[in-house]
C-alpha cells in the first residue's frame, strides 16, 4: 500500500515535468525554419503551389502556433498522439514498432555495460594501482575515448564483411520468416554488434566509478570490523564492500538512461536499427512533430519509470532509505 | 594458564611510509594484557595508539605501514608467523574488536542479527538454529531489551548505545581470550557512556577476558583502567598500575595530561547580579517542520526548543550543557539567528534579534559573534588567516588595511605569532586554528561571544589551553559568554552559571557551583553521576602550571 | 480524328510491342540460361516517404516499391514508349483530346477489372488535383469520358502535345482502383500504405522504417509464367555505409539511385559480384546546379555570374565528387531529352584568369586580402555529394577571390530558406529532369510562381522572353516547332545564367549479378520487374 | 619543570611547499595524467603550429583528392576527397575542437554553477523550482535535443557550441547543487553569515570556491564529451563545413572509409587521443583536487 502510494506520488511528482518538457519541445521544435510539409516535398523532389497549401490545410499547420500547441495538448490529455504525416500511421502504432528494438537495445548495452563493467571495477580496485588495474583503466578509457560511430565502423567492418559472422543491420532477418526461438536468436544476433558499441562507451562509465568507489568503501569502519570478525577477501568483497559500492553506480544508471537513448540516434542509424533513437532523427529532419512528441512523451515516462525503479533498487540496497 | 598473559607486545616498531612527518608510527611498545585484566593504552591524537591495536590483529595497512621490529604474542604465540588464513581464524574468535563509532562500524545494508550471526559461522559449524538462538542469547546478554526485534533490525533503526551494546555483542559471542576496544565510548552520550563502561566491565568479569581498552580520556580511564600505558607520539612514556598512574604520574608527559583534565570543582560563584543584561532570550521556539507534502513525502516534525528563556548578564559565562539531542546546539544557533525560531525574541542592546528586518540584523551582528565547534569546518580554507579574521570587520566597513592590522595584532592577542596571517589553515593544528576562530569573533568586539563545543574536537591538552585563552579574553575583554557544551567538565570549569537542557526544554539552571553540589533534577543528577572518573580528583601536580 | 506523326508512330509501334511482349526478346542481359522461376529480391530503400500511391506522389522513392504492384498507362523502354495498361493512344486534330486505348483482361489484385471508370476517376480525382507536378501538368483538363469500359478519352480545354502527355505518362499515369477509393478521404485512404494494383506483385506488408514485402501475383496478365520471383523485399536502410556493407554481405540484392556512396558505388563496382553502372536510369537525368539569389546586387550582374560558372572546374568535380560518371550541363534539358536537347548554347569553359578578369570588369577587385566579396551558400542537404558540391563550390570561389560562408541545414530549413526566404546569396543542389522539360523544368526558368514553392523559381529571375517562350512550347503540338522552342529556352538560360546547369548525371545503381534481365529499361527501378529472375 | 612542549609552539609549520609544488608532486605521482598531459599539450601545440606547419586555408586544394598518406611529401598524411590537406586539417582541426571543447564546457559549467548554485544554496521553493527544470533537461536526451538545437538553428559553429552547452549543464549543475547543500551547512558558511555577508557573497566567495574542485575535474568530462557530440554531429552531416573539423573529416571520409581508411581513421584517431587526454587529465586533476589518504 505504502509503496503504491509511492509510486502514485512519484508520478504526480513527474507529471509538472513532462508537461514542461512537452511545452518547450513543441515550442523549440515550430521555431524550426520549415514544417513537415516541406519536408515531404523535398522528399518528393519538389510539389506544386496548390498541393503544398492544401497539405498545410490538412495538417493543420496554417493555424497559429499556441493554438497549434493548444490542440496537441488537449488530445494528449485524451493520450491522444496524433497522426504522423510522415509515416502515414497514429503516432502510438509508429512508436509500438520501434519502442521494443530501443528498449532492448538499451537494455542489452546498458546490463552487459553494468555487469561487466562493476566486475572489472572492482576487479580493478582490488588489484589498485597494480599493473591489472592500469591496462582495465586504461582500457575502459579508451573505449569511453572513442567516438561511439568509429567503434561501431570498425566492429562492422571485422565482424561482418571480414568475418561474416554477423549481419551488417537491421533487427532481423526479414526474408527467412523465423518464427518463434529462431525468430528470437536471429534478433539476439543483430543485437551483438550494436549493443556492444553501445555497452563499450558506458563499460568505462561504470568500470570507473564503482573503481572509485569500491576504494571508498573498503577505507569504510564496517569492513574493518568484518576484517576483525575474521572474513576473508572474497566474503569481504561480495557481502560488505559490493552492496555498497553499487549505490553510487545505481545513481549512475538512473540519470543515465536518456543520455544513453540519446547515444543510441547514431548506433541506430549505422545498423539501421528500427529504434526510437533513430526515428527521433528522423522526425527532426522531417519536422514530423506529432512522432517526434510522441518520441519525448514516451522517452521522458521511460526516464521516470527508470527513475522510479532504480530509487526503489537503491532503497532494497540502503534499507536506510525509506520510501516515503 | 590462567596466569599467563593472554598479549604480550614485545619491542613493537610499526614503520610508517618514506616520506611522513615521521619514520615509525610506533616504536619499542612493550604491553602485556593478563586475563581478566583491563589495560588502557592512553595518548592523545597522533600517538600511535589505534596503529598498535590494528597491530595486534595484523590489520595494518601493508604494505606502506607495518611492523618492522618486535614480536606480538598471542597466548604465547607469535601473531607474526602465522599465515593470513590463520589469522583469520584469530580475528573474531580468539581476539575481537570493538570500535568507536558504531554506526558506521556496522554494515549499513545488513541486519544485525546477520553481523552477528557472520562471526558464528565464519568460527563454528553451528546450524542456522543454533546460530540464532546463541546471537538471541548474546544479545540478552547485552542488555539489549528486545533481542528479536533488534536481530532483525537494521543498524539505522536502533540507539547509539544500542549499536554499541551490538559492536560488543558481536564481539563477545564466541568469548575471545582478549578484546580490542578502540576508543569504544567516545561517540556517546555521558548517560550512555557510564552503562557501556559499566557493561564492558561486567562482560570483562563474567568471561575472564582480557581488554585492551584505547582512550584518550582519563576519566574514562580512572573509571576502568587496571592498569594504564601512556602512549605519547608512537612512544611508550610511562606503564604500571592504574592507582599509581592517576595519582602518582612520575613522566612529565602524563603529569602533564592529568593536569589537563578539568576538575570537578566549578569556581566560586561570583555574584553578578548587578551587571546589567547583555542579552535576554525570551520564549525561543523552533520546531522543524515536516516539510513538503505530496511532493517530496513527510518527515515526522521535531521539536528541538520549545519555550526557553534565560538572561546573559556583562562579563558572565553560561553555560548551555545537555546530551545530543536536548536542543542546545539549537539554542546557539537561533540566538545568533543561523536559524530562524518560530517564536520568541533575543535582545541584545535593546533591540531584537529574532525580528529585525534584514539592514538592522547586519548591523546587529556586531554585537553578537559566535566560536564554532570544529575548528577545520568554521574556517573557509580558501582564505588566508589574515582575510579570515579581518573579513567581518570589513564586511562593516572598516578599511581594508585598518582590518588587516587589526587582525594582526589580534593574531597576538591570541598567541599566535604574527606570521600565521598569510597562511591557510590547513597549515594549522586544531588548538591553533581554534584560536584563529577566537581571534575572528573578537575581531567584531562583540558584547556576546556564542560558543558552541568549542573544545570537544581538541585533546585534552590542548582544550586546557583553549579554555585557559577563553576565560582570560573574557576577563580581559569583559565578554559575555554564552558556553554550548556536553561536558560537564568543561562547564565546572568555565561557567558562572549552567542551564541544563532535556528535549527541548530548561530542566535546571543556576550558580555552577550550586548545581554541581545539590542537583534537584534527576536527569542532572543523572548527569552528574556519569561523568567518568567522577570518584577520581585528578591530583595537583605542582609543577604543571 | 487525326492521329499526329509521332503519336501514330509510336501508337503503331506500341501496339506491335504489345503483341510481342510475351516473346522474351527484351532480356537484353539474358545470359542465355532458362529463367528460373522463384526467389526473393532484397532491394535497398535510402528513403521512406510512407506513402505508396504514385498518384498522390509523384517521386522516385515511391515509385522504387509501387512499380512492382501499380501500372502506369505507358512505360518507357530503350526501344522507346510502350504500352502498360494502355495499349494504343492517339491526340485529336486541335490537340484537346487524348484518347487511350485500354488493355483488356487486367485485374486489380482484389480482382476487380480494370476499366476506364478507374483511369478517369484517377486522372480527376488523383492526378489533377492531389499529385505533384501533375497538377500542372493537367491543369486543364476539363474531363475523362468513357465511351465504352477499354476506351478513355482525355479532354482539354488547351491544347496538349501528345509528345508531352506521352513523355509524362510513365511517372505521372497510375491509376487507381477506383472502387477502393470513391467516397473515401483520398489523402487518409489506407490503400495508399497498402496499394492495390494491377502488377506483378501483390502487396504483402509494410513494416514501417523497416521493410515492404509484395509476393508473387499468380494472377498477372502478361501470363502465369511472370513474374518470375516469388517475392520482392524491400529494407530501409538509411545510412549509405550501412546499404552498402549489406551489399556487400550479400544482404541485399540492388541498391538504385546513388543508395549508397560514391566511393563504394566505385569500390563495389569492382567487385565481381556486382554490375554496377548507370544503364537503367536514363529516364531519371539530374542536373547539378548552382543556383543564384538574383535579388542581391552584386549576382544581378551577370558577368558576376558567367565569372562564377568561368570558376568552376567542371572536370575536377565530375571526377572527384561524381566519380566520372557525369558530364558537363548545357542548360537546363539534359543531353538524354531527345529532340529537345541541343549543344548548341554558349559556354564557360574553365578559366580562372578569364574568371577574374569579369569580376574585375564587374568592379569587384580584389582586396588586400584577395577577397572581391562574400556570399552566402546553401548547399542542399541531399546526401553526401550535394554537401562535397557545396565545399567544392566555396574552394574553387577562393580561387577567384570570392569568400564563401556555407550555411547549412537540413531539408526544411534548406527549402524554407530558399524558397520562402530567399536567404541565400548562392545555393546548390540538384534538380532532376522528368522526361519532358514541361513537366518540372521550365516551370524553374518561369516568373510568376508563388513564393515558397520548392524547385520553382528562387532565384528572382524574371524574363518575358523566357515566360513567352516556355508558354508557347508547352501548348506547341508540331513536335519539330517545340524541339526549337526548347532550344532557344536552352540557349537563352545559358545566356541569363540565373542558375548554372553545372553537370549532369545519370543515377548509379549497383547490382548483385545473381539478378538476370535487371535494368533492361530506362526505368527500371520504376519498373514492374516481372521479367526479373534470381540465379541462384 | 615547565609544562611539555605538548602543542609544538604556536608557530605555523613555515617549511610546507607550496600548493603548487604539493599538487605537481601529487600529478606526477599518477603516470596516467602526465601521459594526459603529454597529449594534451600536443594536442594545444597542433593548435597554436597549425599557421607554421600548414600555412593558408585548410579548406583549398592542394593535391590530387584521395592521395594516401606517406605518399607525396607535401601532403604527408594524405588528401580527402576534394583534395584537401589532411595534415592541415589535423592542425586546424586541433583549433576547432579544443575551441568546441573549452567553450562549450565553459557554457555548460556556467549555466550549471549559476543554476546549482542558486538552487543548492536556497533551496526550498527555489530549489523545487530550478530542480525541476533540470529534471526536464535531464529527461530529455541530450543528444535528441542536440540534434533538434543543430538542426532547427543551423549548423554554424557558434550554435553547435551553444547547443552542447545547453544540452550538457545539467550534471554540473546537480553536482554543484549537492557540493552546496553540503557545504552550505557547513560551519564556515556561518560564521560568514555571522559576520553579516550577504548571500551572493558567500555563494560566489566563500562556498563556490571549495564547491569547484570536483565541478574543474568533472569539466574535462564536458570537455571530453562536447568534442565526441561535435563529432557526431558531424558524422551526422550536421557539422559546420566551413571550418576544418575532425568530426566533419570523419563525417564525410565515412563514405571513402572502405577504400581510403585514412580519411577516417586519421581524424578518428586524433579525436581519441584528445578525449583521452582530457579523461587522464581529469584524473590528474582528481588526484590533485580530491586526494585520498591512500598512496
Amino acid at each position: 500500500m505504502s509503496l503504491l502510494l509511492y509510486l502514485l506520488r512519484r508520478i504526480l511528482q513527474a507529471l509538472p515535468v513532462i508537461l514542461l518538457i512537452i511545452i518547450g519541445s513543441f515550442l523549440l521544435i515550430k521555431l524550426a525554419p520549415g514544417d513537415t510539409v516541406d519536408a515531404l516535398v523535398g522528399d518528393m523532389g519538389g510539389a506544386d503551389p496548390a498541393f503544398v497549401a492544401r497539405l498545410r490545410q490538412e495538417y493543420g499547420l496554417d493555424q497559429p502556433v499556441l493554438v497549434q500547441l493548444w490542440r496537441y495538448l488537449v488530445k494528449l490529455a485524451q493520450f491522444d498522439l496524433g497522426w504522423s504525416y510522415v509515416y502515414e500511421q497514429p503516432v502510438t502504432k509508429v512508436l509500438a514498432s520501434r519502442l521494443w528494438v530501443t528498449l532492448l537495445l538499451m537494455l542489452g548495452a546498458l546490463s552487459s555495460a553494468f555487469v561487466v563493467g562493476v566486475a572489472l571495477g572492482a576487479f580493478a580496485a582490488r588489484r589498485a594501482y597494480s599493473a591489472t588495474d592500469n591496462v582495465i583503466s586504461t582500457l575502459g578509457l579508451i573505449f569511453y575515448a572513442m567516438p561511439s560511430f568509429f567503434l561501431a565502423l570498425l566492429l562492422v567492418l571485422l565482424f561482418s564483411v571480414k568475418l561474416n559472422w554477423l549481419p551488417v543491420g537491421g533487427i532481423r532477418d526479414i526474408g527467412a520468416f523465423h518464427t518463434g526461438w529462431k525468430l528470437w536468436l536471429d534478433i539476439a544476433t543483430h543485437l551483438v554488434m550494436p549493443v556492444l558499441a553501445l555497452a563499450l562507451i558506458y563499460l568505462a562509465f561504470y568500470m570507473r566509478l564503482m573503481r572509485t568507489s569500491v576504494l571508498e568503501v573498503m577505507e569504510l569502519d564496517f569492513v574493518r570490523t568484518a576484517r576483525a570478525k575474521g572474513a576473508g577477501d572474497a566474503r569481504l568483497m561480495f557481502h560488505h564492500i559490493m552492496r555498497n559500492a553499487l549505490l553510487p553506480v545505481i545513481t549512475l544508471l538512473g540519470l543515465q538512461i536518456s543520455t544513453v537513448l540519446g547515444g543510441s540516434v547514431v548506433i541506430e542509424t549505422i545498423f539501421s536499427l528500427p529504434g526510437l533513437g533513430q526515428l527521433a532523427y528522423t522526425s527532426v529532419v522531417k519536422r514530423d512533430l506529432n512522432t517526434l512528441m510522441g518520441i519525448i512523451f514516451l522517452c521522458s515516462i521511460i526516464v521516470v519509470l527508470v527513475n522510479i525503479l532504480t530509487d526503489l533498487v537503491y532503497a532494497w540496497l540502503d534499507p536506510r532509505i525509506e520510501l516515503k | 594458564m590462567t596466569d599467563a598473559p593472554i598479549l604480550e607486545i614485545q619491542d613493537l616498531r610499526i614503520s610508517l611510509p618514506a616520506g611522513g612527518d615521521r619514520p615509525y608510527a610506533l616504536e619499542h611498545l612493550d604491553l602485556t594484557v593478563n586475563p581478566g585484566e583491563i589495560v588502557c593504552l592512553v595518548g592523545e591524537s597522533g600517538s600511535g595508539k589505534s596503529l598498535a591495536a590494528n597491530a595486534v590483529m595484523r590489520l595494518l595497512p601493508e604494505p606502506h605501514v607495518h611492523v618492522s621490529a618486535g614480536r606480538i604474542l598471542l597466548d604465547g604465540e607469535d601473531i607474526g608467523a602465522k599465515s593470513e588464513s590463520e589469522m583469520r581464524a584469530i580475528r573474531g574468535d580468539r581476539v575481537a574488536m570493538i570500535f568507536q563509532e558504531p554506526m558506521t562500524a556496522l554494515n549499513p545494508q545488513k541486519t544485525v542479527g546477520w553481523q552477528i550471526d557472520e562471526v558464528l559461522r565464519l568460527h563454528t559449524d553451528l546450524d542456522r538454529k543454533a546460530r540464532r538462538a546463541r546471537a538471541l542469547e548474546i544479545l540478552g546478554d547485552v542488555h539489549i531489551p528486545d533481542p528479536a526485534s533488534a536481530y532483525n533490525a537494521y543498524p539505522h533503526q536502533i540507539s547509539g548505545g544500542q549499536r554499541q551494546r551490538v559492536m560488543i555483542a558481536m564481539a563477545l559471542v564466541l568469548n575471545p581470550r582478549l578484546i580490542i576496544a578502540d576508543e569504544p565510548t567516545t561517540a556517546l552520550d555521558v548517560t550512555t557512556q557510564k552503562q557501556i563502561l559499566h557493561l564492558i566491565k561486567e562482560m570483562q568479569r563474567q568471561h575472564g577476558t582480557g581488554i585492551l581498552f584505547i582512550t584518550h580520556d582519563f576519566g574514562v580511564v580512572a573509571e576502568i583502567a587496571d592498569r594504564i600505558a601512556v602512549l605519547r607520539l608512537g612512544e611508550l612514556v610511562e606503564s604500571g598500575p592504574a592507582e599509581q598512574i592517576l595519582n602518582h604520574p612520575s613522566h612529565p608527559y602524563t603529569r602533564a595530561l592529568i593536569a589537563a583534565v578539568p576538575a570537578l570543582t566549578p569556581p566560586a560563584h561570583k555574584d553578578l547580579s548587578a551587571a546589567p543584561v547583555v542579552l535576554r532570550a525570551q520564549g525561543l521556539a523552533k520546531t522543524f517542520a515536516a516539510r513538503g507534502g505530496l511532493l517530496s513525502g513527510r518527515r515526522q516534525a521535531v521539536t528541538a526548543v520549545r519555550d526557553l528563556s534565560f538572561e546573559l548578564r556583562q562579563g558572565e559565562t553560561l553555560g548551555v550543557v545537555g546530551e545530543s539531542g536536548s536542543g542546545k546546539t539549537t539554542v546557539s544557533r537561533i540566538v545568533t539567528r543561523l536559524l530562524d525560531a518560530d517564536r520568541g525574541e533575543v535582545v541584545i542592546g535593546g533591540h531584537d534579534l529574532i525580528h529585525a528586518d534584514r539592514r538592522q540584523l547586519r548591523a546587529m551582528r556586531r554585537d553578537i559573534q559566535m566560536i564554532f565547534q570544529d575548528p577545520m569546518a568554521s574556517l573557509n580554507p580558501r582564505k588566508r588567516v589574515v582575510d579570515l579574521i579581518a573579513q567581518g570587520p570589513i564586511v562593516h566597513g572598516v578599511p581594508k588595511a585598518e582590518a588587516h592590522a587589526r587582525a594582526r595584532e589580534l593574531l597576538s592577542l591570541v598567541e599566535l605569532s604574527p606570521a600565521a596571517a598569510e597562511r591557510y589553515p590547513h597549515e594549522f593544528s586544531g588548538g591553533q586554528r581554534q584560536r584563529i576562530g577566537i581571534a575572528r569573533a573578537i575581531a567584531m568586539q562583540p558584547k556576546v561571544i556564542v560558543a558552541d563545543e568549542p573544545v570537544s574536537a581538541l585533546d585534552v591538552s590542548v582544550q586546557a589551553q583553549v579554555l585557559r585563552l577563553l576565560a582570560d579574553l573574557r576577563d580581559r575583554l569583559d565578554l559575555s559568554l554564552l558556553f554550548v557544551t556536553h561536558d560537564l567538565r568543561v562547564a565546572a570549569q568555565l561557567c558562572d552559571r549552567i542551564i541544563v537542557m532535556q528535549k527541548g526544554e530548561i530542566v535546571e539552571t543556576g550558580p555552577t557551583a550550586q548545581v554541581f553540589a545539590d542537583p534537584q533534577h534527576p536527569y542532572t543528577q543523572a548527569l552528574l553521576t556519569s561523568i567518568p572518573g567522577r570518584d577520581w580528583q585528578p591530583p595537583k601536580l605542582t609543577d604543571a602550571a | 480524328m487525326r492521329n499526329t506523326h509521332g503519336g501514330l508512330w509510336l501508337g503503331a509501334s506500341i501496339v506491335a510491342l504489345g503483341a510481342a511482349l510475351t516473346a522474351q526478346q527484351v532480356a537484353a542481359q539474358d545470359n542465355g540460361a532458362e529463367p528460373r522461376r522463384g526467389g526473393t529480391v532484397f532491394v535497398h530503400m535510402n528513403t521512406e516517404q510512407g506513402v505508396l500511391n504514385p498518384a498522390l506522389r509523384a517521386s522516385t522513392g515511391v515509385y522504387q516499391i509501387t512499380g512492382r504492384f501499380m501500372e502506369p498507362l505507358i512505360d518507357k523502354t530503350y526501344d522507346g514508349y510502350v504500352g502498360v495498361l494502355a495499349t494504343e493512344w492517339s491526340s485529336s486534330e486541335d490537340g484537346k483530346a487524348i484518347t487511350f486505348k485500354l488493355r483488356d483482361g487486367v485485374r486489380w489484385h482484389d480482382g476487380e477489372a480494370f476499366q476506364c471508370d478507374d483511369v478517369a476517376f484517377s486522372a480527376m480525382e488523383l492526378w489533377k488535383p492531389l499529385l505533384n507536378y501533375s497538377s500542372t501538368l493537367q491543369a486543364n483538363l476539363e474531363s475523362v469520358d468513357c465511351p465504352d469500359p477499354l476506351t478513355a478519352v482525355f479532354n482539354y480545354s488547351e491544347p496538349m502535345p501528345l509528345d508531352l502527355i506521352v513523355a509524362a505518362m510513365p511517372d505521372l499515369g497510375h491509376p487507381v482502383p477506383k472502387h477502393l477509393y470513391e467516397g473515401t478521404d483520398i489523402l487518409k485512404n489506407p490503400v495508399n500504405q497498402a496499394p492495390v494494383g494491377t502488377g506483378p506483385f501483390k502487396f504483402q506488408e509494410y513494416e514501417r522504417g523497416q521493410y515492404i514485402i509484395g509476393v508473387r501475383n499468380d494472377d498477372y496478365w502478361r501470363g502465369a509464367e511472370y513474374p518470375y520471383l516469388d517475392r520482392v523485399i524491400w529494407r530501409f536502410i538509411p545510412d549509405k555505409a550501412a546499404g552498402a556493407a549489406a551489399l556487400e554481405a550479400g544482404e541485399l540484392h540492388e541498391s538504385g539511385f546513388n543508395g549508397i556512396s560514391m566511393a563504394d558505388l566505385e569500390r563495389l563496382g569492382k567487385d565481381p559480384r556486382f554490375d554496377m553502372g548507370t544503364e537503367g536510369f536514363e529516364n531519371n537525368v539530374a542536373h547539378s546546379t548552382v543556383e543564384f539569389n538574383l535579388r542581391n546586387p552584386v549576382l544581378a550582374d551577370v558577368k558576376v555570374r558567367q565569372a562564377v560558372y568561368h570558376g568552376l572546374d567542371l572536370d575536377f568535380a565530375i571526377n572527384t565528387i561524381m566519380r566520372g560518371f557525369a558530364k558537363p550541363g548545357h542548360g537546363p534539358v539534359p543531353s538524354v531529352g531527345g529532340a529537345n536537347y541541343t549543344d548548341d548554347v554558349p559556354v564557360y569553359e574553365y578559366d580562372v584568369e578569364k574568371a577574374k578578369a569579369l569580376l574585375d570588369e564587374a568592379g569587384y577587385p580584389a582586396g588586400a586580402d584577395g577577397i572581391r566579396f562574400k556570399l552566402r551558400h546553401r548547399p542542399a542537404p541531399w546526401g553526401e555529394y550535394t554537401q562535397l558540391w557545396g565545399e567544392y563550390f566555396a574552394q574553387a570561389m577562393k580561387e577567384i577571390g570570392i569568400q564563401v560562408d556555407l550555411v547549412t541545414n537540413d531539408a526544411p530549413g534548406f527549402l524554407n530558406g530558399v524558397y520562402r526566404d530567399h536567404d541565400f546569396d548562392t545555393a546548390n543542389g540538384w534538380h532532376q529532369f522528368r522526361s519532358d522539360p514541361a513537366v518540372s523544368t521550365t516551370v524553374w526558368l518561369r516568373s510568376g510562381a508563388p513564393v515558397g514553392t520548392a524547385w520553382s523559381n528562387q532565384f528572382g529571375y524574371e524574363s518575358a522572353e523566357m515566360d513567352s517562350l516556355i508558354d508557347a512550347a508547352a501548348e506547341e503540338l508540331d513536335p519539330e516547332k517545340r524541339a526549337d522552342l526548347y532550344h532557344q529556352i536552352q540557349r537563352l538560360a545559358m545566356t541569363d545564367l540565373p542558375v548554372i546547369f553545372a553537370i549532369e548525371h545519370p543515377f548509379v545503381g549497383i547490382t548483385n549479378k545473381k539478378l538476370v534481365n535487371h535494368h533492361n529499361t530506362p526505368r527500371w527501378d520504376s519498373s514492374s520487374w516481372y521479367d526479373l529472375w534470381i540465379d541462384e | 619543570m615547565n609544562a611539555p612542549d605538548i602543542e609544538p609552539a604556536f608557530e605555523p609549520q613555515l617549511s610546507r611547499p607550496s600548493r603548487a609544488a604539493v599538487m605537481w608532486r601529487r600529478f606526477r605521482r599518477n603516470r596516467a595524467a602526465v601521459l594526459g598531459l603529454v597529449l594534451f599539450a600536443a594536442v594545444v601545440l597542433a593548435a597554436l603550429l597549425a599557421d607554421i606547419i600548414a600555412p593558408g586555408d585548410p579548406l583549398r586544394r592542394v593535391g590530387v583528392p584521395l592521395t594516401a598518406p606517406f605518399v607525396d611529401a607535401a601532403t604527408p598524411l594524405g588528401t580527402d576527397q576534394l583534395g584537401r590537406d589532411i595534415l592541415a586539417g589535423i592542425l586546424h582541426g586541433a583549433r576547432i575542437s579544443l575551441l568546441i571543447g573549452v567553450v562549450a564546457t565553459l557554457i555548460s559549467i556556467c549555466i550549471g554553477i549559476l543554476i546549482g548554485a542558486v538552487s543548492g544554496y536556497f533551496g526550498g521553493w527555489v530549489d523545487d523550482l530550478l530542480m525541476r527544470v533540470t529534471e526536464a533537461f535531464q529527461t530529455i536526451p541530450s543528444f535528441v535535443l542536440l540534434l533538434a538545437l543543430v538542426a532547427i538553428f543551423g549548423s554554424t559553429i557558434g550554435n553547435i557550441v551553444i547547443a552542447i552547452g545547453i544540452v550538457s549543464w545539467t550534471a554540473p549543475a546537480r553536482m554543484v547543487r549537492a557540493e552546496f547543500m553540503s557545504l552550505r551547512r557547513r560551519e564556515f558558511v556561518d560564521a560568514a553569515r555571522n559576520l553579516g555577508v550577504g548571500n551572493v557573497s558567500i555563494i560566489f566567495r566563500e562556498i563556490l570556491p571549495n564547491a569547484l574542485p570536483p565541478v574543474i575535474v568533472f569539466a574535462s568530462v564536458v570537455m571530453a564529451t562536447s568534442i565526441l557530440m561535435e563529432s557526431a554531429l558531424a558524422f551526422l552531416a550536421l557539422g559546420d563545413p566551413n571550418f576544418a573539423s575532425w568530426g566533419n573529416m570523419i563525417g564525410q571520409g565515412r563514405a571513402v572509409l572502405r577504400t581510403d581508411w585514412y580519411c577516417t581513421v586519421i581524424p578518428g584517431v586524433a579525436i581519441l587521443l584528445t578525449v583521452l587526454s582530457f579523461s587522464l587529465l581529469g584524473e590528474g586533476l582528481n588526484d590533485i583536487l580530491n586526494p585520498r589518504q591512500k598512496k
